[in-house]
């Protein structure tokens, strides 16, 4: 095997060795536990790294195996694997730390953690997947191991909400299997190329290619949560922060998102997918999803649902960008999975500081929070800003090349509805932010537990990570220009899915 | 018609009568002769088939001769399992069936 | 009315089966002819008579796997009749008695003869070890023999030898080419060893699936 | 003339002295020296795998020299050194569960060793067999001694299991006999290699008869919907190893004889009828799944799960086509299933060894107590439903694909359809088992499992989730010696 073979399969090593391991280990082996989880996002980092720039510097890493006769398992880590790989490795690392200090003393922290892990490897394996049978694999795998974590604290009505979560995904994973094989048995290959392998199939009756595309963006649809398949998300609130965390922003939304690029780009391949008429539909359906989930965030009372629903919302904006047609709609797209990945879990990470730490677990009961947590009400509005396109974020970033992106492929009526949702989403966070900042201090919140812990404001490793990850926000936003940022990765991928790929 | 045929459309009727009789007899020692009566049938036929023309075949002889050993065996063990159910629950019908 | 759809149906089915058997005995006859390869190949068969030769020497294997299916069957019987105690007394039957005291000695010479006899005409080691159990049933019946408790070490040697000299003598001809694969000149007299074998422990096997129940 | 060691005649030899030696030493040795015979047929059975996969054909032993007609040969190919190998890696695991799962009750155990060595040889010398009169005898030693294995426990309901079961496979076997004797009438020969070149879509009506009894007779021995009714009761009711033995092994072994006769001596009959076992089998997967999820006992959901299982391997009648993509998932499902349930009526018996409870209910908090069973539980779920990286992931593939290239799109609504059924009766117990229970019910959590128990079914569920990484080869070994 050659380094270029080892490299992603190290990657995906770094958090499934830990994993296993933490698995055997005894609930008080708190130290070892906290030591591998460490151990194995840095290692992760830094494998990452390697592949960044071998990938910039124009190598190829990938590894094959063969499963059945003429399917392997296949992995390539490419520019588009490692934008989602980077998100994730990166994210992971203050998940993890975050859910060390949110679990403190809670039962059963071998198995969360060893899931945990076991989620980052099959969202690792989703974005290294060099072919349908594998992203499946990988696909499936993000379900089963999700389930035990939304249902970790084992009440009633997490219960209620993993069986919910399942039905959801399974359902959507038999559509999507149902596509992959029906599109195997046609083509006899379904490896991810870019621009696509389906253009051999232009012979095909239509109607099973529009089918088969279908079934595919419904089964992926399910995790991205697109109107009406977002039924899930907001019942899955009731898991812990940290998981709600990795469900919005590390591992689960974004490999639906990711699933749609990959059959877009590298399955049918843009231009034949415009040429089936597949792309209006899907940016309807991106349109109608962006306006109903900020619609509904308007009116939710629970913090963390609100924020369920705003996942839904912006999701969408990545699909849309893809449905974009067009290279600027596409980096905007790309550049919008990172930057809702970092703006998202700043606002669930402080979601889960004010719940932890006062209590506060609605809108209503938000007033004089910022006064009590000034850094974390301060990482919450840096991510709400964001969310809302303000100047300097990242959101504003994502949002002006989405905007470029309609106006240059001619659909303004996009262009409106990009601009609605963001008064939509100033509208649901704004009041969040005049209630933390403005109104004055109740007489006592809903469960303050400050002073019996002996905090200042909260646990440090509550507050080092969104901090952080606001920080990210903001850099994502001012230095956008530079070699290295999310947005300059996004355009190189750009460049080789609208260059290369055409003939 | 020869004899050969004869024993064959004898085990014939047999089988469709210990057929019927296994499916219908609630009694498990009658359901146990209706077995052995499947079994005379199946036999029958075996040799009388294989005679059809009057010569002498030893190997379905043979085989006759493994398969009685074999339903012996049968029986004795759904005697034995009858006699213990009668012993247990003082009947020889099988209880109904409950799906759980 | 399920009643009458089985007889009617059971009634169908072995009306077409006679029609389907005269059909079959109008064609000409098999093309492969068993009795005819049978026939040919008695010299190396160890034995004279041919359900004997097919029973023990061309088809074998089967009455190995017979022997194993009455042995299992056996042992199922064993595991549900569990012996609480002693085994109760026979019951005191004086005319069996007699009748017993006279048939078992004549019955014990008929096996010994249908075992030799089994290798020129009909008879072998099933016949005999069927007289021999029929005799212990009946000793039982007159009350002149208990019924058997769980089986000791010796019984079970008993119950099983038979099967186990079939057992070795099969797997030491694989030494020879195959399994059971008679060198014919010593084919008669293995044949008889197993024959020997298997009229004792049929005969305790046959006898156990009445005594052990009793 | 072959040699001494022929894997072919030690695997059913070995396990018949074994099973006799177990009974003349009684249980406690018995069990040793049946877990040393195990090990050594598992090391034939890949013996054997290695040289037919290696050979790429058949291996032959004719039996006392003869040779078919007039003897009877024993044939491994690649189906029948693949069903060899699921075998013992089942039993294997199992005797040894079998050894935790009896230490405390003598008198079971006393049967148990024995009997289950005639199950294994009976096992063996069925997928060797070429033969359809020694194939006859093969089925009866397999069915009485999985009917003694169910009724040995002794107590009511394990009896009346057994009996009802019996008659089942007393039946079966009855018609399959009678169909024999209509061959041999017919043709002169039971051996399955010269009777294969004589039997034409032109034959008599009583070999039309004789195919469609012993069809019906083994379908009844394989707990084919509407045939199933007595398959619950005695699989619910064993105890749990034997449970897994029966549920893993031996209802495929009359599957696997369906096959062979399907695709070998009656495949001229069969081309109309396809239809009528994927009718069945689909019928299967729906009322199986339906039970299960509605079942309350543990066992029982188990049970009904091999009920739809089975049917799956009935939908590739009407598939089976020159690429071999059919044969192939039936192999694949046949294996992964094996392996997967003997796991989960393995984990299951674990869990209700230690609860003392049978009911679904009461799993309620296992997942904190006996984490290696649930989780052995929950990789055998994943196989039964089908989700990567599972061996009943690659048969569900395979089979989608087949009923796509054949256009029968009502299978494939059927296979997706009876995989969601799946994780909804799978999940249900996995549900359960993550509850936190009240806190009165924790006094049935009192005894902890015996690790054996626990970790061979770790093992076989880590088995069948595995064979999904091996696809291929199994894959390869499976196609020596098919097709024309």
């Amino acid at each position: 095997m050659t380094s270029n073979e080892i490299l992603p399969l190290a990657v995906m090593a770094s958090s499934l060795l830990p994993g296993l391991i933490i698995f055997t280990l005894p609930e008080s082996r708190i130290r070892w536990r906290t030591a591998l989880n460490l151990l194995g996002a840095l290692a992760k980092l830094l494998l990452v790294g390697l592949l960044l720039a071998g990938v910039a510097a124009g190598e190829e890493y990938g590894f094959r195996y063969a499963v059945l006769p003429g399917i392997d398992l296949a992995f390539k880590a490419d520019a588009l694997a490692l934008l989602f790989v980077t998100l994730s490795a990166l994210l992971w690392l203050f998940t993890t730390l975050y859910a060390i200090g949110y679990l403190e003393r809670s039962p059963h922290r071998s198995r969360f953690f060893g899931f945990f892990s076991l989620c980052v490897t099959a969202t690792m394996g989703i974005a290294m997947a060099g072919n349908l049978f594998t992203f499946f694999v990988f696909y499936e795998l993000l379900t089963l191991t999700t389930f035990p974590l939304v249902v970790h604290r084992g009440t009633d009505k997490a219960m209620q909400g993993g069986t919910v979560y399942l039905a959801y995904t399974l359902g959507g994973g038999a559509l999507l299997l149902t596509g992959i094989v029906w599109l195997h048995s046609l083509l006899g290959q379904i490896e991810f190329t870019h621009g696509g392998v389906l253009a051999a199939l232009a012979d095909a009756p239509t109607w099973q290619l529009q089918a088969i595309f279908l079934l595919l963006i419904a089964g992926v649809g399910v995790k991205a949560a697109i109107v009406p398949l977002h039924g899930w998300l907001p019942q899955a609130m009731v898991a812990p922060a940290p998981v709600s965390a990795l469900l919005h922003a590390v591992a689960v939304v974004k490999a639906g998102a990711f699933g749609i690029i990959r059959i877009v780009y590298e399955v049918y391949g843009i231009e034949f997918a415009q040429s089936l008429d597949l792309l209006t539909p899907l940016a309807v359906m991106a349109t109608v999803t962006i306006l109903w989930g900020s619609f509904r965030a308007l009116f939710q009372d629970d913090l963390k649902r609100r924020l369920a629903f705003s996942t839904i919302s912006q999701i969408s904006y990545i699909v849309l960008g893809v449905a974009l047609f067009g290279p600027l709609g596409t980096v905007g797209g790309l550049v919008h999975l990172v930057h809702q990945g970092l703006m998202k879990i700043t606002l669930f990470f402080c979601a889960g500081n004010f719940a932890e730490t006062l209590g506060i677990h609605k809108v209503s009961e938000m007033d004089g929070a910022g006064r009590r947590m000034p850094l974390t009400t301060l990482a919450f509005s840096i991510g709400a800003l964001g969310m809302m396109g303000a100047p300097l974020t990242a959101g504003a970033v994502s949002k002006a090349w989405l905007i470029d992106g309609a106006t240059a492929a001619g659909m303004d009526w996009a262009v409106w509805v990009l601009w609605t949702s963001s008064l939509l989403n100033a509208a649901y966070f704004l009041p969040i932010l005049w209630r933390a900042w403005l109104r004055p201090l109740p007489a006592a919140f809903p469960n303050e537990r400050t002073a019996a812990r002996g905090w200042r404001e909260t646990a440090w490793l509550l507050l080092i990570p969104p901090l952080v990850t606001a920080g990210a926000v903001l850099a994502a936003g001012m230095f956008s220009d530079i070699a290295w940022s999310p947005l300059a990765w996004a355009q190189l991928i750009a460049q080789r899915e609208y260059l290369q790929g055409m003939p | 018609m020869s004899t050969g045929l004869i024993f064959a459309g004898t085990g014939a009727i047999l089988f469709a009568m210990g057929v019927a009789g296994v499916m219908l007899l609630a009694h498990l020692l009658r359901r146990i002769l209706a077995f052995n009566l499947m079994g005379s049938g199946a036999f029958l036929i075996l040799i009388g088939l294989a005679q059809r023309a009057g010569l002498v075949d030893p190997v379905p002889q043979a085989m006759v001769l493994t398969g009685i050993v074999v339903s012996v065996a049968a029986t004795a063990l759904a005697l034995a399992l009858t006699r213990r159910l009668h012993k247990l629950t003082g009947a020889y019908t099988l209880p109904a069936t409950r799906d759980d | 009315m399920k009643r009458a759809a089985i007889i009617i149906f059971a009634a169908l089915f072995a009306f077409v089966l006679i029609v389907a058997m005269l059909e079959l005995s109008a064609l000409p006859s098999p093309k492969v002819n068993l009795p005819a390869a049978v026939a040919a190949n008695m010299a190396a068969s160890g034995v004279e008579h041919p359900v004997t030769a097919v029973l023990l020497n061309f088809r074998g294997y089967d009455t190995l796997l017979e022997i194993a299916v009455l042995l299992l069957v056996l042992l199922v019987v064993l595991a549900v009749s569990p012996r609480e105690g002693k085994a109760p007394a026979a019951s005191h039957e004086p005319v069996l008695q007699v009748l017993a005291r006279v048939a078992v000695p004549v019955m014990l010479l008929a096996a010994v003869y249908l075992l030799w006899a089994g290798a020129h005409r009909p008879g072998g080691a099933f016949q005999a070890g069927a007289v021999l159990g029929a005799a212990a049933v009946l000793l039982h019946l007159a009350g002149l023999l208990p019924g058997w408790n769980a089986p000791r070490l010796f019984m079970r040697a008993g119950l099983a030898g038979g099967f186990l000299v079939f057992l070795v003598v099969a797997s030491a001809l694989l030494a020879n080419g195959a399994l059971l694969h008679f060198p014919p000149e010593f084919a008669g007299a293995l044949i008889l060893l197993i024959e020997a074998g298997l009229t004792v422990s049929l005969g305790l096997i046959l006898a156990g699936l009445f005594l052990f129940l009793a | 003339m072959t040699e001494f060691f022929d894997p072919l005649a030690w695997l059913i030899l070995l396990p018949l002295f074994w099973a006799s030696g177990a009974f003349l030493l009684g249980p406690t040795r018995g069990a040793r020296l049946a877990i040393v015979g195990v090990a050594a047929q598992l090391w034939l059975a890949i013996d054997l795998a290695v040289k037919v996969g290696d050979g790429g054909t058949a291996i032959r032993h004719a039996v006392g020299g003869w040779g078919a007609p007039l003897g009877i040969d024993l044939i491994a190919d690649g189906l029948a050194a693949a069903m060899l190998l699921l075998t013992h890696m089942v039993a294997l695991p199992l005797l040894l569960y079998a050894r935790g799962y009896f230490a405390a009750d003598a008198s079971v155990a006393r049967y148990f060793w024995p009997l289950s060595g005639f199950l294994l040889a009976g096992l063996n010398a069925l997928f060797l067999a070429a033969d359809l009169f020694n194939l006859y005898v093969t089925l009866e030693i397999v069915g009485l001694a999985a009917v003694g294995l169910v009724a040995a426990g002794g107590n009511a309901t394990q009896i009346a299991a057994g009996l009802r079961y019996l008659f089942a496979t007393l039946i079966g076997s009855g018609m399959y006999l009678l169909g024999v004797a209509l061959i041999y009438g017919a043709y002169g020969t039971v051996s399955i290699a010269t009777l294969t070149p004589l039997i034409n879509a032109s034959a008599a009506s009583a070999v039309w008869i004789a195919a469609a009894l012993m069809l019906l007779g083994l379908m009844l021995k394989t707990a084919l919907f509407p045939f199933h009714y007595w398959l619950p009761p005695a699989h619910g009711g064993a105890p749990a190893p034997v449970s897994a033995l029966l549920s893993a092994l031996v209802v495929k072994a009359s599957f696997y004889l369906i096959l062979r006769l399907w695709l070998g001596p009656f495949a001229p009959l069969t081309g109309t009828i396809a239809w009528l076992p994927a009718l069945l089998g689909s019928a299967a997967i729906l009322w199986g799944s339906w039970q299960a999820i509605r079942a309350v006992r543990l066992k029982m959901l188990v049970a009904y799960s091999t009920i739809a299982q089975l049917g799956y391997l009935f939908l590739i009648f009407p598939l089976l086509g020159p690429d071999g993509l059919a044969l192939q998932a039936g192999g694949m499902q046949v294996v992964a299933h094996g392996l997967a349930k003997a796991a989960m009526f393995a984990a299951a018996g674990a869990m209700i060894h230690v609860t003392g409870r049978d009911a679904v209910a009461d799993v309620a908090g296992v997942a904190s107590r006996m984490p290696v069973s649930l989780f052995a539980f929950a990789l055998a779920g994943v196989t039964l439903m089908g989700l990567p990286p599972s061996g009943g992931f690659l048969a569900k593939w395979l089979l989608i694909d087949a009923a796509l290239t054949q256009g029968q799109w009502w299978l494939v609504a059927v296979i997706i359809a009876g995989g969601l059924l799946a994780a909804i009766y799978v999940f249900r117990v996995l549900r359960q088992a993550f509850l936190v229970p009240a806190q009165g019910e924790r006094r049935h959590l009192s005894h902890r499992a015996p690790p054996l128990l626990e970790w061979t079914a770790f093992t076989l569920a880590a088995a069948s989730v595995l064979l999904g990484l091996r696809g291929v080869d199994l894959l390869r070994l499976l196609a020596v010696g098919s097709g024309p």
